[in-house]
């Protein structure tokens, strides 16, 4: 396979071609006619599809720093480049977002009756941006794509949504608007005020800031990913996008567009400010929102009567342990927080196309609507209970490996942020096997859910690749892991190292320790904390 | 002589300033912004002794704006009449809000 | 001579603006204004524009108040004068912030400011006067306008074809284009 | 690794005396066995779930055809039965066949000298950093035992189903829910660590969670399914954070360093070691229904019969006592934890026999008894006698399988007459039932075979098992150093109440269902029936296991005496000396720690004496009772109520544990949740949301107002604005 790829010259052009290759399918769709635009753009997402499926081989774990790098001066006279490339945290990234946008535009078949021409071009648009906010390694051109990732996403929930669409387009704009405009002012302070001279990645890296900037920044930064992800007080447009959202965009949404977030968390936030990623201050805030969304959207999420508004926030809750995955600051806790990204978007993808496929053929979503469906539709009931299996995270499936990790990893350093947040695993029991028995189980007393026709064989070909994913990342996710591992490697030893000749000057939590103590420490670190334990005894 | 002129000028502007203002007839407020157009065009004639002959060339641009300003002006009027059959300003405010 | 002449010119030009505005029928207004356009054109020749002053009168006083007054004719307008000028408190207004305005234009323009430029008007004047007298008025404007401004003119000639066509597309009644 | 090392450092210099780490003599001998497939083992049961799981569907997708044409299909009402319902029969029973022989062929192969386990690593499962968790089985003799048991039990309990099952739609699917739950629990006994053992730890939660709702139509049944799994949960998370926290002390999830590290590194009674323990004590006690978290084993009812036979008795709820006794160096080096585990197994027992007592319901009977002997089985793991509870889980596994299937059979011959009585009749209900001896005498006498087991009668299996429990508690209660010596002493008395209880509600539940007069109704009646052979052969082969099970483990100090037929029984104290390997060192751990047991109750009198006493007082329970109960008059069902007051009543409520939880924890959360998401989501963040867009289109309003839509006014502004920038040009300059 290598070989293949090696006298096909991929590392040349794979990166553009992701990047390009779904605009000019949009082209392609735009001009053709409304009945051909789905396979059209079915097609082409398929071609990025397997085009990017030459990652996994093309691209070489080593030391953890950028890939398959290119970099063409673009705006010469501010140092903006079209620089691409990609590490072991956008690889993943890619292909989620390549493979869900393949999916969602083929669960989008029978939904999106009108204006399809401009839909699946929308669609497609958007996989641009979103692959464009993955792959760019210039800050210039990674803001262009984030923004540019509204435009389409607005459109799609503005045109096709539900009865209370506009509202919830005008919601999700703005919110998101408001967050990536202070991170404009952000970005911005740090090429003229920071010294960096360029746009960037490593130029931002060495950007020479003081601690207080570092916070500041810090804030506008997390501001704009924490409402991505989204973060708890700031996740009150994603219920809303996700509910009056068509199908293929709710799967988009959820799948690719809030890992925008956590990407930026582990992207920019903590490279760029490792002062202000160790303030303890911070970590504690950070910590407490992630664990005060996995337990309060839980909670919000049993009380839903609609289903799709249901797994909106259940997705806050996952974004969750992302999150204090991501601020323990630990190997284990990254890694974790990039499988649960990964499982999510894949399950919490299944699950929505599934509720699409429900509101196909019942026109509703309340799941009081539902009920006894496991008769009238076995296959559809299989694939409904594994989805919500691995969505709350059962071992063998991928949101257990994912969980299992940020958990362990938070539990290094912030164990009582671990305690309170493993009781999220109670609570995701506690919301979605009521949604799964009610929908599925109890008696068929409906004679419309008689009815319900089971999976069609477009559907179990969307389903079928979906549920193998859950459960072979659940089973063997060590060669995901192994490729992500140099990566988050670099991103904490970046924090860490810089932390350490930061806190030391500012007198930070290392204060009295020997310098470079926090840097030097791996995992194990903490091992002499129960030897001490030990010793008191 | 440049004083009394760009006097002059001024009091062209105000008074076209004026006709903008208070009349509603759009011909006439057209007429107006001509006015101005060519109190301006005056200013730069009078400049134009002191600093170069820059100054008219830039009144030759100015007319040739004023001419296709008045084309399209007149014609947008002569679209707007047809449907409303007035030309005063004050009939056709769909454009508010 | 010239300073008698200048006054008769401005003395039309001011009368005829003010006849602009308060001009009862669209007809009358454009009569005034007409005047006003040839006043500033002999003014224009005062100040050795000569070329700039015939086109003044040819285009226009000519073509564009024509146009004007074909349009007038066209919507055979003129009969709605009351409800055309606006009274009452809000001329006063306007009569209050234009003469403010007036003020301010004419603290302006009476200040110091001119005394660097003219001192060297004169020179500017001979040099002027003297290219004219070498290429004639015409050549004058012409020299500059297909060298240094060519592209300026290039987009004016762009502009125009825009303004015909718009205007056409415009003024063609609607439904006018099939059939 | 690092963990590892840095843990024994710090202790060595702390301690000043080197680490344990040779590892005894006999791995050089023992690494040279090589274990029959035990892959293979694991692998059948989930061939058969993928096989029967794929048959399922095909029949799913017949019959879910049948409902959306509005008809309903009976697979058995054809000519032939189609394919998708006989292959599970050969596939279910078939591939729990060759893993039973598999696992037996282990089992005989297994060195007597085997000291270490011998691990099997298939693939690096999440390996990320310094963490390295392998997918990888352990055979050592627990797990040996266990393996024995989940296959034996469970082939016999699969047979069962052929014939239990016979006529339900769902059958291939039941076969598919079942193989997968024998795969979990294999895995879950395999396993090499406890990263390992959680998968099937959880596996068996959710095939748990399959079974119980497996007639998902039946809301009751659903409810019962997922309230198992939600109180499941809540253990599980004791069980994740003791992962967590093994993680952080030893920096792995594999036993054997786990266990190294903890016998050279951690102190006794330790605030790490005991909080670890604790932990996984609350993960045990959701899986093993203790109480608090005992409630929803009774609602697990629900399932099919020989579901709660084969996982609510014998196997999946066993699992929390596998566990502590897999853990029993990190509990003999926690003795608090010991104490409280013991005491929520005896509380446990006590509770659960009291509630037992006034139960009508045949398999809720079953089902609290069930709870007691897992209550004792915590005890024997609490006191750190680990063998005793592996021993009362193996023979309870024999005899309340036996229950379970012989209850199964009463409920199918009651099924059938159910059809034909002439109102309606709940078919397990006992007071519904009475004299079915007449009717099903081999399932009657193989019944009491069982009740004699379980109410501790010489000799049959449940005697050596629940005796030897009552005898370590009361050794250990007089242990020299032992902090809780007197709480030992309660715990003995209480078990030995218990045990005399347990003896009573037993036969209370057969003299109600099998004595007396019949209350089934003339008509329904007469469809009674004994159960077909191939309920019946399982059933005969448990009845063996309960009669000869207890004599595995024959304590050495009773062997010849009456319990050992003075000699005569074989194997004495084999099953202590099998486990040596694995038990041993928290065996020396206690006795460091306690001193040596006291060989004398703390009433005075020896193992012999003690044994006498407790067989003979269950013997006489029995005839007591069965005398004073079956002289009495029951009324059927529909005309009783139970008991209307007092104790009966809380009893017969189980002392109101559903309610307090519904009023203290599930109502106000409900109240709460909604609480958060209608005022908190709703109100103020989306208030604030909402407040920032009104105010921006207050703002809007305002300014629309300058736009009047006359080009006067705009020029009026303009000019103002013109004005204004003239002004301060022109004065400010």
């Amino acid at each position: 396979m290598t070989d293949l790829l090696a006298s096909l010259r991929y590392e040349d052009w794979i990166l553009h071609a992701l990047i390009w290759l779904p605009l000019v399918g949009m082209a392609h769709v735009v001009v053709s006619s409304p009945e051909r635009a789905k396979n059209l753009a079915f097609a082409w997402s398929s071609i990025v599809f397997v085009l990017s499926l030459g990652l996994w081989w093309g691209y070489e774990p080593g030391g953890g720093g950028f890939m398959l790098e290119s970099s063409t001066p673009w705006i010469e006279s501010w140092g903006v480049s079209y620089a691409l490339g990609v590490d072991g945290i956008s690889v993943f990234m890619v292909m989620l977002t390549t493979f869900t946008s393949a999916i969602a535009i083929l669960g989008s078949f029978e939904y999106v009756k009108t204006r399809r021409k401009a839909f699946y071009a929308l669609m497609l648009l958007l996989e641009t941006g979103v692959l464009g906010v993955f792959l760019a390694t210039d800050i210039f051109l990674f803001y262009v794509f984030f923004e540019l990732t509204l435009v389409p996403m607005y459109f799609i929930v503005g045109i096709w949504g539900g009865e209370r669409r506009i509202y919830a387009a005008v919601k999700f704009f703005l919110y998101t608007a408001v967050g990536s405009l202070l991170m404009l002012v952000a970005i911005l302070y740090m090429y003229f005020g920071g010294g960096a001279g360029s746009f960037g990645y490593e130029a931002f890296l060495n950007a020479d800031l003081s601690l207080r900037e570092q916070l500041w920044l810090f804030a506008a930064f997390a501001l704009a990913f924490g409402i991505k992800v989204p973060v708890f007080p700031l996740h009150t447009w994603l219920p809303d996008a996700h509910v009056e959202a068509p199908t293929p965009g709710s799967v988009i949404l959820a799948a690719v567009l809030l890992k925008m977030g956590t990407y930026g968390f582990m992207r920019f936030l903590l490279p760029f400010f490792p002062g202000a990623a160790q303030h303890p201050t911070v970590v504690a805030v950070m910590l407490v929102l992630g664990v005060v969304g996995i337990i309060y959207a839980a909670w919000v999420a049993a009380v839903q009567p609609d289903a799709k508004k249901l797994v909106a926030y259940t997705s806050v809750a996952h974004m969750g342990f992302v999150v204090i995955g991501i601020f323990a600051l630990t190997l284990n806790g990254l890694q974790g927080g990039m499988v649960v990204m990964i499982s999510h978007g894949i399950s919490t993808g299944a699950l929505f196309l599934l509720l699409g496929m429900m509101y196909e053929r019942r026109h509703t979503r309340l799941i009081e609507d539902f009920g006894g469906l496991g008769r009238a539709a076995p296959l559809f009931a299989t694939a409904f209970v594994i989805t919500a299996l691995a969505s709350i995270g059962l071992p063998g499936t991928s949101g257990f490996v994912g969980e299992f990790l940020a958990l362990l990893g938070t539990f290094e350093t912030h164990a009582v942020a671990a305690i309170v947040a493993a009781t999220g695993v109670v609570f995701a029991a506690y919301y979605m096997l009521p949604m799964v028995q009610r929908v599925l189980f109890n008696r068929l007393d409906n004679p419309e859910n008689r009815k319900f026709p089971d999976l069609s064989r477009r559907e179990v070909v969307i389903l079928a690749p979906m549920v193998a994913l859950m459960i072979g990342i659940g089973v063997h996710p060590t060669p995901i892991l192994e490729r992500m591992e140099p990566s988050v490697q670099l991103v904490l030893e970046r924090v860490e190292g810089a932390g350490a000749t930061l806190g030391t000057a500012s007198a930070g939590p290392s204060d009295g320790g020997p310098p470079g103590y926090v840097g030097d420490a791996g995992p194990g670190a903490q091992v002499p904390v129960p030897a001490t334990a030990a010793r008191e005894d | 002589m440049l004083t009394p002129a760009l006097l002059l000028s001024a009091a062209l502007f105000v008074i076209g300033t004026l006709g903008v203002i208070v009349r509603r007839n759009a011909i006439i407020i057209f007429l107006c912004i001509e006015l101005q157009l060519n109190a301006v065009n005056l200013a730069f004639v009078a400049l134009s002794r002191y600093t170069g002959i820059e100054g008219q060339l830039y009144v030759f641009f100015v007319m040739t704006v004023a001419a296709a300003e008045a084309a399209v002006g007149l014609a947008i009027i002569i679209s707007i009449f047809r449907h409303y059959e007035t030309v005063n300003v004050n009939k056709f405010n769909v454009l508010k809000w | 001579m010239t300073d008698i002449l200048f006054i008769l010119f401005a003395v039309v030009a001011v009368g005829g603006a003010v006849g602009v505005v308060v001009g009862r029928s669209p007809v009358a207004s454009l009569l005034f204004m007409v005047a006003t356009l040839a006043s500033v054109a002999g003014i224009y020749v005062l100040f050795e524009a000569h070329f700039l002053a015939a086109i003044q009168v040819l285009v226009y006083a000519g073509a564009i108040m024509v146009l004007f007054l074909f349009v007038i004719m066209l919507l055979n307008l003129g009969h709605d004068y009351r409800a055309d000028l606006r009274y009452g408190s809000w001329s006063l207004l306007s009569l209050v912030v234009v003469g403010l305005t007036a003020g301010v234009l004419m603290q302006g323009f009476s200040g110091d400011t001119g005394a660097a430029l003219l001192e060297n008007g004169a020179t500017v004047a001979a040099a002027i006067d003297a290219a004219v007298i070498e290429k004639g008025a015409v050549g004058v404007i012409a020299d500059p306008l297909f060298t240094d401004y060519v592209v300026a003119f290039e987009l004016m000639g762009l502009l125009l074809l825009v303004a015909i066509v718009a205007a056409v597309v415009l003024a063609k009644p609607r439904g006018a284009g099939e059939g | 690794m690092t963990g590892v090392t840095t843990v024994e450092s710090a202790v060595t210099a702390l301690a000043g005396t080197p680490p344990l780490t040779a590892p005894p003599l006999a791995v050089q001998e023992a690494a040279s066995w090589e274990p029959v497939l035990p892959g293979l083992i694991v692998l059948l049961p989930l061939l058969g779930f993928a096989i029967n799981g794929f048959l399922a569907l095909r029949a799913a997708a017949v019959s879910s055809a049948a409902v959306r044409s509005g008809s309903e299909w009976d697979p058995f009402a054809g000519a032939a039965t189609p394919a998708t319902h006989r292959l599970p029969t050969l596939v279910g029973p078939g591939v729990m066949l060759i893993a039973f022989v598999l696992a037996l062929l282990n089992f005989i192969g297994m060195p007597d000298d085997l000291q270490e386990p011998v691990v099997r690593s298939y693939w690096s499962w999440i390996a990320t950093g310094d963490l390295r968790i392998e997918a990888a089985l352990q055979l050592d003799q627990l797990s040996a035992v266990m393996m024995l048991v989940v296959t034996g039990v469970g082939f016999l309990i699969h047979v069962f189903s052929v014939g239990y099952m016979k006529n339900d739609v769902g059958y291939p699917r039941y076969f598919s829910y079942l193989n997968l739950f024998v795969f979990f629990m294999l895995v879950l006994v395999m396993g090499s660590g406890y990263a390992t053992m959680f998968v099937g730890w959880e596996g068996v939660g959710l095939c748990s969670y399959l079974l119980i709702g497996y007639w998902f139509s039946d809301r009751e049944k659903s409810d019962a399914g997922k309230k198992a799994f939600i109180v499941n949960r809540i253990g599980d998370v004791g069980f994740l954070l003791a992962m967590f926290l093994i993680y952080q002390a030893f920096g792995t999830f594999d036993f054997g360093e786990v266990f190294a590290g903890a016998e050279g590194g951690l102190a006794t009674g330790g605030a790490t070691v005991t909080a670890i323990t604790l932990l996984l004590m609350l993960g045990a006690a959701g899986k093993s229904a203790q109480v608090p978290l005992h409630v929803w084993l009774p609602d697990a009812m629900a399932g099919p019969t020989p579901v709660s036979a084969l996982i609510h008795a014998a196997t999946m709820v066993t699992a929390g006592v596998y566990m502590v006794a897999r853990s029993s160096v990190l509990y003999a080096l926690a003795p608090v934890s010991q104490a409280i585990v013991a005491g929520v197994g005896v509380l446990t027992a006590l509770i659960a026999a009291t509630i037992a007592i006034q139960q009508y319901d045949i398999k809720k009977v079953l089902a609290y008894s069930t709870v007691s002997q897992l209550g004792f089985m915590f005890l024997a793991a609490g006191i750190g006698a680990f063998t005793a509870a592996i021993f009362h889980l193996v023979t309870h596994a024999f005899f309340k399988a036996l229950l379970f299937l012989g209850a199964g059979a009463v409920i199918h011959s009651m099924h059938h007459a159910a059809h034909h009585a002439e109102r309606h009749l709940d078919e397990q209900d006992m007071r519904n039932m009475g004299g079915l001896r007449k009717y099903m005498p081999l399932t009657c006498a193989l019944m009491w075979i069982a009740t004699l087991a379980i109410a501790g009668i010489w000799p049959f299996a449940g005697f050596f098992s629940k005796d030897e429990i009552i005898w370590y508690t009361a050794a250990w209660a007089g242990a020299e150093s032992n902090p809780f010596g007197a709480l030992y002493a309660v715990y003995w008395g209480v078990a030995l109440i218990t045990a005399l209880m347990t003896a009573f509600y037993m036969t209370r539940l057969m003299i109600m269902t099998f004595h007396g007069a019949n209350r089934t109704g003339a008509a329904g009646a007469a469809h009674l029936h004994e159960a077909p052979p191939v309920m019946t052969l399982p059933l005969i082969a448990l009845a063996a296991l309960s009669v000869f099970g207890g004599w595995i483990n024959v304590p050495e100090a009773l062997q010849a005496s009456f319990a050992g037929l003075f000699g005569a029984l074989p194997m004495s104290e084999w099953l202590h000396h099998w486990l040596e390997p694995v038990t041993h060192a928290a065996a020396e751990i206690q006795v460091a720690g306690f001193g040596e047991a006291a060989y004398s109750a703390p009433l005075g009198g020896g193992e012999v004496t003690w044994a006498l006493v407790s067989t003979v007082a269950a013997a006489l329970t029995v005839a007591v009772s069965a005398r004073l109960l079956g002289t009495r008059k029951y009324v059927a069902a529909a005309a009783d109520s139970g008991p209307r007051a007092g104790l009966g009543r809380v009893l017969h409520d189980k002392w109101y544990f559903d309610e307090a939880y519904d009023a203290v924890i599930v109502r106000p959360l409900l109240r709460l949740s909604r609480w958060c998401w209608r005022f908190i989501d709703d109100v103020i963040i989306d208030g604030f949301v909402n407040t920032t867009a009104q105010f921006a289109r207050l703002a809007g309003w305002i300014m629309s107002l300058f736009q009047t839509g006359q080009v006067n006014m705009y020029a009026f502004v303009l000019t103002v604005g013109v004005l204004l920038v003239l002004g301060t040009t022109v004065f400010l300059r």
